[in-house]
């Protein structure tokens, strides 16, 4: 039978990172994926990463996995695609559909690193067509290009639902409802910001009562839930929608484990039926190994270094590095994996209710219940500050693993520190250069470089934008504010779309002076 | 009815395989060669994939990765194909799936 | 995994819940009520119930509603849904054509 | 927790299930002790579904002959499940001259105990079900043979027994039996100590090591065997379907899908992790040697592929009855790979035999005592 040193099942973010650590010991790797196109959710991932430049931050998700790819191709490792495997034997044995016929390796070791599914919920109509899963959205609007639908209501405000309500404003759905029934926002504060700005209304405390349609979805009805996520009688809302999407969370796709004879473990810190491994991926099963999702729900920056983690660990399991050479290197990855799950929104801290930063600042109520920081709460954060001239204001409100912006701005104007969970400061006496590189770096296009006053009752407030098309300069419009409704009249007076700007375009837009902390978007009439 | 991207603010214009015709019940439509076959139908307008067994409730596009197996259609003869990872090709015959078959309820 | 069970034990009358027709296996198409009343009938394991009603074992094997299926049971029989085992994952991971899976490649016993 | 009763039963799956309802029904209190974490959970789940009597050897005949007289067609309103019992014959096909042989003779040792079973050619095997291939030269045919759902059926037995009062505790495998002055009368699990004033050993392959405690051998040994299951596909046929060899056998389903068995010859040597698993081998043969006989399912997807162990006897029938050297103890075990279909018959005979010592009938040649040395 053909054997490697090492298979690894899933070509996703978690699985690339271990052949490439692995082929680059010296162990004969391929890596076997269902799908047509490699680099699993990153593909579908058109969003700028969080982290540090270790964790490939600001790196759009599908250039991640091209990268990714890459390196994959020049470790040598072989990558098969439209490779099902069917199932993980005894004596690690793989047997794999590829074309016409069936296929049988063995491995001296396996890495399986196939991932998550996603989770549902149930109400009146979820099978009507026109339901679909988040990731089904993501699939269709950034693999291949067709728009899931034109009316949208988004369920969950989790980082995925966020994240994907966005990209379907991106591809031009009309988002109406960002809905969920938990009481607060449950992804990053950021991405709820940039969608609410938009004017995609948030229901939090919320849920589907029904899917309305005969023959597919028209029309969605929602209404307000108690503390026991009971229905409120009298609080029903309908929307004409032709789409609803399911953004409720991952479970790990550990079939493949349990199949093989792994001691599992229901584990709802790691989101469901996870194998029981140690913190490299070394299961029950000596040299069968598991690294991202399907060990534990995370995000594909930590499925990255995971990835590396099993791909080293299983070099060392056959005999490529030394033992102490393994301690050596999974000590750095340590670090770098320790950094990512620091902040409120760490892993340790899933389900936790968090009122304060790191700093010691009230966190934005609105932001958690209505997915925008208010006017009067927004300039108690260390970011956002008053002054002369262009400066840049930075509406990053909660403890995230991320800091391009500190390294963006030569002119350090923008300080976090070494540990990069804590707030981003507007540095007080910097220099601001109006280049606007802070902007088009941060992940969670948060910053905004504001000239309050510029003289003549007018002030310019620049904004990342990623859509189209593409106002020009002179177009007049509407100002809009975090919380999406129109506040003031506003006029383009630059849009710059420069290379190193990554396909987020600077646009900046005239307000009267007053708007200048307030008008966070802009929308042509 | 659903319509394709023309042009993404961040993927730009999509590489598509070769537009070619393919038939959905019999009636003529395009998509585009190597694409799934449930993106050509759901760029033509087209939800409802099929009708279960039991209850005769449709069902269309669901997970889109293969998996939940709701998106299951007649195609060229052969019934249970997941249309969201199966390519299209040129001069296909899809059906709308009643059951296991393509003939509706009342004439099977 | 193996600690005793003892299927006498009183878990209540079965009562009517009014979302008892909600689907719940898409594949199969099982509603909540059929689950319900088949912990009631003693089915007590996501086995059981998979056996007894076909939940999970449609074509996608219960990769969209097993998490489900697992909450209502665990509900029905009044403990949390982590201590309920899931029924074991199967050969072939995704439907496969039966000519496929008789084609076996041919061994290739020299490498490359 | 209750730990005392006039019967205690090892082993939860069909035979277990099925003595406890028809004992319950007579009013016995019973309790049944299954070692895994599921009831029916042994061959019980893992079996074909056919409910035959062609091709059976014939110390076993009568039994099932019985049962599908008796009780297979009202089973479905008596368990109130569907049990999917479809009585629409059993083909036995064969491809070879040797085949042929083996059918023939099976055939005829039926029809001397009163069985309907005759031998037909390839023509009169495709006019009954049209999708076998022409490599089919010849079959023995048995229209009262049929197949039906083992796991509805076992859990349909379990169901009702345990709302008669039949007491099931899972996740107790027995380690000891123990003979209190002369007669049965403990049952031992790492938990718990049970009494009961009759015990029947009804647990698979596992019976011999229980009573080994008590210093009683039934000579089996173990296979792992493989089924596989198709997605659902319309409507072709009902027949139950089998091979002179059992190198493979199935039907369609009420739910469209096709079950199958098989074998790949290695059946014997397969090794398992703690729990039956599938060998990569199996599924695969068992797919050629099912499109030997309907090419027409080449394109069918296989959904679902599971293993289980098989209880084997040297003479491959099933070990029946009361063990005479310890009053009290009863034994069914080593089914040898077809003991759903004769499980109620097996059920409702042991109840009575319990219950009154006597049974309609014949049990004596299933006798646990009956291995003897060939010379």
């Amino acid at each position: 039978m053909k054997r490697y040193d090492l298979i690894i099942v899933g070509a996703g973010p978690s699985g690339l990172s271990a052949g490439i650590e692995a082929a680059k010991r010296g162990l004969k790797v391929v890596i076997f994926d269902e799908n047509e196109k490699p680099g699993g959710q990153l593909f579908k991932q058109i969003h700028k990463f969080f982290g540090s430049k270790e964790h490939r931050a600001k790196v759009r998700g599908f250039v991640i996995g091209q990268q990714l790819l890459d390196e994959a191709d020049e470790a040598g490792v072989e990558v098969v695609l439209n490779a099902t495997v069917i199932g993980l034997y005894q004596d690690k044995e793989v047997v794999v559909k590829r074309g016409g016929e069936i296929e049988h390796f063995k491995g001296n070791a396996i890495i399986i690193a196939t991932g998550a599914a996603e989770n549902m919920v149930t109400f009146p109509g979820w099978t009507l067509p026109g339901v679909i899963g988040a990731g089904a959205a993501q699939t269709m609007m950034n693999l291949h290009g067709v728009l899931p639908g034109k009316k949208v209501l988004m369920l969950g405000s989790g980082n995925v639902g966020l994240v994907v309500s966005f990209q379907l404003e991106q591809c031009g759905c009309e988002v109406v409802a960002l809905v969920d029934a938990a009481p607060r926002v449950g992804g990053y504060g950021v991405h709820a910001a940039k969608v609410a700005r938009t004017g995609v209304p948030f229901y939090l405390s919320h849920t589907i009562v029904k899917a309305e349609g005969e023959e597919c979805v028209t029309g969605v009805t929602i209404a307000e839930v108690d503390s026991k996520f009971q229905f409120i009688p009298g609080t029903e809302k309908h929307f004409d929608v032709d789409t609803i999407c399911l953004a409720v969370g991952l479970s790990p796709m550990s079939q493949l484990l349990k199949m093989a004879g792994c001691k599992m473990e229901d584990n709802p810190k790691r989101g469901g039926q996870v194998p029981i491994c140690d913190e490299y991926g070394r299961t029950s099963l000596p040299g069968v190994f598991v690294a991202g999702d399907v060990s534990g729900i995370e995000e594909a920056s930590s499925a990255m270094i995971e990835g590396r983690m099993a791909g080293i660990a299983a070099a060392e399991y056959l005999g490529y590095i030394e033992k102490k050479d393994l301690d050596t290197e999974l000590a750095a990855l340590d670090l770098a994996l320790d950094g990512l799950r620091q902040g409120m929104f760490a892993p340790k801290n899933r389900g936790k209710a968090i009122e304060q930063t790191e700093e010691g600042i009230a966190i934005s109520e609105n932001l958690l219940l209505h997915g925008y920081v208010a006017d009067e709460e927004i300039e108690r954060f260390p970011g956002v500050t008053r002054r002369s001239g262009v400066h840049p204001v930075i509406e990053c409100t909660q403890n995230i693993p991320c800091n391009p912006c500190q390294d963006a701005c030569r002119k350090g104007c923008i300080s976090i520190g070494a540990n990069i969970t804590s707030l981003p400061i507007a540095v007080e006496g910097a220099d601001c250069i109006n280049c606007g590189m802070c902007v088009a770096s941060c992940s969670g296009q948060a910053i905004f470089l504001v000239d309050e006053d510029c003289g003549d009752g007018t002030a310019t407030v620049t904004l990342p934008y990623e859509f189209l098309p593409l106002p020009v300069e002179g177009t007049k419009g509407k100002g809009l504010g975090r919380d999406g409704k129109v506040i003031c009249d506003a006029e383009v007076v630059s849009v710059k779309s420069l290379k190193a700007f990554d396909k987020t375009s600077l646009l900046t837009m005239r307000v009267p002076k007053e708007y200048a902390m307030k008008a966070r978007f802009f929308k042509a009439v | 009815m659903s319509e394709r991207i023309k042009e993404h603010p961040v993927l730009g214009v999509q590489e598509k395989g070769e537009l070619v015709k393919f038939t959905f019940d019999g009636k003529e439509i395009e998509g585009y060669e190597g694409e799934p076959i449930a993106a050509a139908l759901k760029a033509a307008g087209v939800m409802v994939h099929r009708y279960t067994q039991k209850e005769h409730k449709p069902r269309g596009i669901f997970c889109a990765i293969g998996r939940c197996t709701d998106c299951v259609m007649v195609v060229n003869g052969e019934p249970n194909v997941r249309t969201c990872i199966t390519p299209l090709a040129a001069g296909m015959d899809v059906r709308t799936q009643y059951g296991v078959s393509d003939q509706p309820f009342d004439e099977q | 995994m193996n600690s005793v069970n003892d299927r006498s034990r009183d878990i209540g009358p079965f009562v009517p819940g009014p979302d008892d027709d909600m689907l719940i296996c898409r594949c199969e198409e099982i509603t909540k009520g059929e689950i319900r009343k088949a912990v009631h009938d003693g089915m007590w394991t996501l086995t059981e119930i998979r056996r007894y009603l076909r939940t999970g074992m449609g074509l996608c094997q219960g990769q969209t509603c097993s998490r489900l299926v697992k909450g209502i049971v665990a509900r029905e029989l009044g403990v949390s849904p982590a201590e309920l085992e899931p029924a074991t994952s199967r050969v072939p991971m995704r439907p496969i054509e039966m000519k496929i899976f008789a084609n076996e490649a041919p061994d290739e016993r020299e490498d490359g | 927790m209750k730990t005392k009763a006039e019967v205690v039963i090892i082993g939860g799956g069909i035979i277990g299930c099925a003595t406890a309802y028809y004992l319950a029904k007579m009013g016995i209190e019973v309790i049944v002790l299954e070692g895994s974490d599921h009831i029916g959970n042994g061959g019980s789940s893992r079996n074909g579904g056919g409910v035959r009597q062609s091709g059976r050897d014939v110390r076993e005949l009568p039994l099932v002959m019985y049962g599908i007289r008796n009780l297979w067609p009202t089973l479905s309103e008596e368990l109130e499940v569907d049990c999917e019992y479809h009585q629409d014959g059993n083909l036995r096909l064969g491809k070879t001259e040797k085949h042929r042989e083996i059918l023939t003779r099976l055939a005829d040792s039926a029809r001397n105990v009163g069985l309907d079973v005759r031998m037909i050619d390839g023509d009169e095997v495709r006019a009954i079900n049209p999708y076998l291939s022409d490599e089919v030269i010849c079959a023995s045919w048995c229209p009262t043979d049929g197949h039906a759902n083992p796991l509805t059926t076992t859990l349909g037995y379990y169901k009702m027994a345990r709302r008669l009062g039949v007491t099931f505790i899972t996740g107790e495998p027995v380690t000891e039996l123990r003979v209190i002055k002369g007669k049965i009368r403990q049952v031992i699990t790492p938990n718990h100590v049970y009494e009961g004033e009759n015990v029947l050993v009804a647990a698979g392959l596992d019976s011999r090591e229980i009573l080994t405690t008590v210093g009683i051998d039934i000579p089996m040994t173990n296979s792992l065997l493989e089924c596989l299951v198709t997605e659902a596909q319309p409507h072709m046929f009902d027949q139950m379907l089998g091979t002179a060899e059992a190198d493979f056998y199935g039907h369609q389903t009420k739910h469209g899908s096709f079950v199958f068995g098989g074998s790949s010859g290695l059946e014997r040597y397969n090794k398992d992790n703690g729990t039956p698993v599938n060998s990569s081998k199996t599924a695969p043969c068992i797919c050629r040697g099912i499109m030997k006989y309907f090419p027409d399912l080449a394109n069918a997807k296989i959904v679902r592929t599971w293993a289980g162990w098989m209880d084997a006897s040297s003479d491959g029938v099933p070990s029946l009855g009361t063990v005479d050297e310890i009053p009290g103890l009863y034994v069914a075990c080593a089914f040898n790979g077809h003991g759903f279909g004769i499980a109620p018959a097996i059920g409702e005979q042991l109840a009575k035999l319990i219950v009154t010592g006597k049974t309609d009938v014949d049990l004596g040649e299933l006798h646990y005592d009956r291995y003897k040395a060939k010379i």
